[in-house]
């Protein structure tokens, strides 16, 4: 609001708890087993969310961000996420 | 196997504390367990038990397993009539329907779980109910529900409740057994403790029922189904404990419907083999409930080894595969020699069966890790000897005072204005919006779609229809329990009479407060004599049920919420009769009291 | 006519697929399991609905890889009759018998309810007793039933009446472009629904409207073969 | 096979072509407005996958990730993707 609004790209990856049970994953492991990827030992799958926003400062950015993940586009229970900002 | 002795085993189980440690630093009372059951069970045992028998003796004694607060109680229900075939006690209930066919049913609650993790706590949900049934012999048919929630215009109520539907679908849509009624109430009172009830109907041929039981000295133990993981380690304690957000999440576990319809067949056709002695799903407390519940219907001992468990995740001891709650899971006694059936047929359906034990006749739960004992425990301890309550109950001074100030309802200026509100409230409104997240139709059987006072599907094969039903009402029983209990019955009576069907029996899902408070149990108590009154005087015994205690948060106890799931018999699908009105100058009448 | 009805894991609609054919059109059937390796003894092939392998990943995008789909190819090549229904559809698209895509409903939610359609093409095997631009009643069930094709494809079936069935206006249940519920391959062979036509089949369930794709490919294929043995 | 085999772990990023409405996106990003998230003006959503997977080589294993994202992990008719290797 200030002035400088930096504009940035926030690359979010969620992903299951390693504890919880990623049926997908299991599924498209098989799968490729199938079609004689036979080297492939693990899939997990996840999300991936590109959010594109503007803040005040790059620490704004990083507080939005982490805010947005913890409220709404992750469940702690049984997700975990990790992110990146770019510049947009 | 070898087996040795517990002195022996000791250096084994090193990673996990000592049975020394588990008194003096009251380990136990981490799993839930009361200090005065610790010493009944070391006083059973003769001996202290280690890590691993204490986590059995508390999942086992947990509120959720051994219904210590509640067995007393349910005794009061009518469990008998010549229709039934199965009563309570197994994993569902079973009535007959003529024809050598027979229906079975029981509805189950997912509360805590889905307060957690609403889509996957809604949707392991159904994947519990529908393993029940099938566990029975019957091939699942119709699936229900019954849901709480706070009030919609909380974002929160909305999150929990959009993500249960999906979850509900998700899970029954995906594995293709059609969701055909159900009901949603909206109350502040459910705001942080939603009910998620789910109940599931199955048909089968009377020949083929199977039961939970293990007998049979030598007969192989096997493990089928999904590996085992860390998932949902002590579910069942916290299923009975207060604060569910407080608890250790991991209880929170995924479904995995896709494997659990692979599940279903390949169950089913094994057995169709004839060569199944017993059956049991994993549902909460995972194997340690399943070959406990088993044996003891036998009168039988077990002896497993949980190093041959198929697992998911690396380094899992005693303990936690014990306790493990990962699902889409199943023990299956074979018939000795039949290992070579059971593995075969789940082969053809990509699904691992794995022999990790043996019947005994010593009457004990034998857990080996690798042929070295890790746990020892008699059966009976666990079932026979799981503590009971008397619970105190007192008529709560609201009854009274609710009814001295009454509110009178001053008569509305206008009624079409006042109309129109109602209908607009989300409890009475339509749940169109609900439903049609429900693939209501898969199997092509469904004739009464949700929409109308109760579903009705089709018997293939015959002329015959069955009409199922969900209904509750927790603020009739709050405001009077005898009479709510009453009441409740008499509506799903009357949803099921509308629809053409005569009511044949009743499975329900006991959702209540914290039964600590003289209160709460007084509303339990009293609801459930009025449920018992009325099935008794509709002849329609109760052949299945679950309970759902502890329903509580910061002190505030949802209402008394008893949920009747009722199955009824139409003989000629010719005479389905519709709630809807047909035809313009048809005449309309009001019948009853 | 020799009807197959093809089992993946997780295909649930199979049996009212083998249900709806004997019911409408009483034609010998059987189930076919995903791992079959001959098909060449039937006419008529239904790759049916489902979550055929839990619909993880893409629904259908595992599926396509079954040994059976070799041969569901085959049959497609030769002009025999293969119908994708919901998941079919979705197998079919993946596999790349007929164009396109199917995304997730644009509600983003799972919907099953009966819903209006309009016969666009009474023309091919699988409409030929329906009348052009008839309204028809025919419930949907799916989670991902939302068509899409880039505007050249799309351009290509409209011009050559490759769509089958619309949803009628107003009444697009998913979002897909240009309303479409149905598409046929080049050859007119494949059809691709994301309605199902074997739960359409009496009033008892609703709507009997699914009746006449299953009685329009017995009589097609009643007159090409009476013209191949004379 | 021959001897020195790279374990690798596969980071694959699928995201709809921009040409493909992304109603998921947009349900995210009207969320986000509603939490007060207002300065977001974009939100994709994809998908994100591990594989764990070993190579005779990184050439190799390169090979096989694009191998199995063609085949398989993604339908070009909707999506694209980027991965990047990582080493396991
Ligand atoms: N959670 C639900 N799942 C499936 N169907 C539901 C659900 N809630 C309500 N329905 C269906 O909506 C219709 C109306 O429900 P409800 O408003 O509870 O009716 P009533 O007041 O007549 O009991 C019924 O056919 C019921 O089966």
């Amino acid at each position: 609001m200030e002035g400088n609004l930096v504009d940035v790209l926030a690359k979010i990856y969620v992903t299951l708890k390693e504890s919880v049970l990623d049926p997908q994953g299991a599924a498209v492991s098989h799968a490729l087993h199938a079609l004689r990827y036979d080297t492939v030992s693990d899939v997990r799958i996840g999300k991936y969310m590109e959010v594109t926003l503007s803040a005040g400062s790059e620490q704004e950015a990083h507080q939005l961000v982490r805010g947005m993940c913890d409220q709404l586009l992750t469940n702690p229970v049984i997700e975990k996420y990790t992110y990146e900002l770019v510049e947009a | 196997m070898r087996q040795s002795s517990l002195n022996e085993n000791e250096a084994l189980t090193t990673a996990l504390p000592s049975p020394e440690m588990v008194r003096e630093q009251k380990i136990y009372r981490t799993f839930g367990l009361t200090d005065a059951e610790y010493a009944r069970a070391v006083e059973l045992l003769a001996r202290e038990p280690n890590y691993v028998e204490t986590g059995i003796f508390s999942v086992m004694w947990s509120e959720h397993c051994s219904y210590k607060s509640s067995r007393k109680v349910l005794r009061r229900f009518p469990t008998q009539g010549p229709q039934v075939l199965q009563g309570p006690g197994e994993n569902a209930g079973i009535v007959d329907i003529g024809d050598g066919l027979a229906v079975a049913f029981k509805i189950e609650s997912h509360n805590h779980p889905t307060a957690i993790e609403p889509y996957q706590g809604a949707a392991t949900g159904v994947g519990g109910i529908i393993r029940d049934v099938f566990t029975m012999g019957a091939r699942p048919i119709a699936l229900l529900n019954s849901l709480r929630f706070g009030e919609l215009d909380h974002a929160h109520t909305r999150y929990l409740f959009a993500e249960s539907v999906a979850g509900i679908g998700g899970y029954g849509n995906c594995i293709g057994i059609p969701t055909v009624g159900g009901e949603v109430v909206f109350d502040n009172r459910y705001q942080q403790n939603p009910l998620v009830n789910a109940m599931c109907v199955g048909i089968m041929t009377h020949d083929q029922i199977a039961t939970g039981s293990a007998s049979g000295v030598g007969n192989p133990v096997l493990i089928v189904g999904a590996r085992t993981g860390r998932d949902g380690i002590h579910g069942a304690t916290f299923a009975s404990a207060e604060d569910p957000h407080a608890k250790e999440r991991s209880a929170v576990q995924v479904g995995d419907p896709f494997m659990e319809k692979l599940l279903l067949e390949a169950c089913l056709e094994l057995i169709a083999t004839g060569q199944v002695v017993g059956i049991q799903d994993m549902g909460a407390a995972g194997l340690t409930s399943s070959s406990a519940e088993m044996a003891s219907r036998a009168g039988s001992g077990l002896t497993l080894d949980v190093a041959l468990v198929p697992c998911r995740e690396t380094g899992m001891n005693p303990y936690e595969i014990m306790l493990s709650e990962s699902q889409e899971r199943m023990l299956v006694v074979m018939r000795q020699g039949a290992e070579e059936v059971a593995k075969k047929i789940f082969e053809k359906w990509d699904l691992q069966a794995t022999v990790i034990g043996r019947v005994t006749d010593d009457g004990m739960l034998r857990v080996l890790e690798g042929g070295v004992v890790a746990a020892e425990i008699p059966v009976s301890a666990l079932v026979d000897e799981a503590p009971l309550l008397d619970r105190l109950a007192l008529r709560p001074a609201y009854l009274d005072e609710l009814r001295e100030d009454a509110p009178v309802l001053a008569q509305p200026s206008d009624f079409v204005a006042e109309l129109a509100e109602l209908l607009a409230r989300p409890t009475i409104a339509s749940k169109q919006w609900v439903y049609d997240q429900y693939d209501s139709m898969v199997r092509t059987e469904t004739f009464v779609r949700p929409g109308s006072d109760a579903a009705v599907v089709g018997i293939p094969g015959t002329k015959k229809a069955i009409a199922l039903v969900t209904d509750g009402n927790g603020r009739q029983v709050y405001l009077d329990p005898y009479e709510g209990g009453l009441r409740a019955v008499a509506e799903a009576a009357r949803n099921l009479v509308c629809s053409g069907a005569r009511p044949l029996a009743v499975t329900d899902c006991l959702n209540y407060g914290n039964p600590e408070k003289p209160e709460v149990f007084y509303q339990f108590e009293r609801s459930v004599d009025g449920l018992a009154t009325a099935c008794e005087a509709l002849q329609t015994p109760v052949i299945s049920g679950n309970v759902s205690l502890y329903n509580e948060s910061n002190g505030v106890d949802i209402y008394p919420t008893p949920v009747i799931g009722m199955v009824g018999l139409i003989e000629d699908r010719e005479r389905i009769v519709t709630s809807e009105w047909k035809m313009p100058g048809d005449e309309i009448y009001v019948v009853g009291a | 006519m020799k009807c197959a009805v093809i089992q993946f894991p997780g295909s649930n609609c199979d049996f009212d697929a083998v249900k709806a054919i004997e019911a409408t059109i009483a034609q010998p059937v059987d189930l076919v399991w995903h791992t079959a390796t001959d098909l060449s003894q039937y006419d008529f092939i239904v790759v049916p609905g489902g979550f055929s392998y839990g619909d993880y990943l893409r629904a259908g995008a595992i599926a396509r890889f079954a040994a059976v789909m070799k041969e569901v190819e085959r049959a497609a090549a030769d002009g025999r009759f293969v119908l994708g229904i919901c998941n079919g559809f979705q197998v079919l698209t993946e596999a790349g018998l007929l164009p396109g895509a199917l995304r997730r409903n644009e509600s983003l939610q799972f919907r099953c309810e009966l819903t209006e359609l309009v016969v666009a093409n009474a023309a091919t095997a699988f409409t030929r007793h329906y009348q052009e631009g008839e309204r028809i009643v025919i419930p949907i069930a799916h989670g991902e039933g939302n068509y899409y094709a880039d505007e050249q494809t799309l351009r290509r079936l409209q011009t050559n009446g490759q769509i089958v069935f619309r949803y009628a206006q107003g009444c697009n249940p998913n979002g897909s472009i240009d309303d479409i519920a149905g598409i046929v391959n080049e050859r007119g062979n494949v059809l691709g629904m994301m309605p199902h036509p074997e739960r359409a089949i009496h009033s008892r369930l609703g709507s009997e409207d699914g009746t006449k794709v299953f009685t329009s490919i017995l009589q097609v294929w009643r007159e090409t073969h009476a013209a191949i043995q004379s």
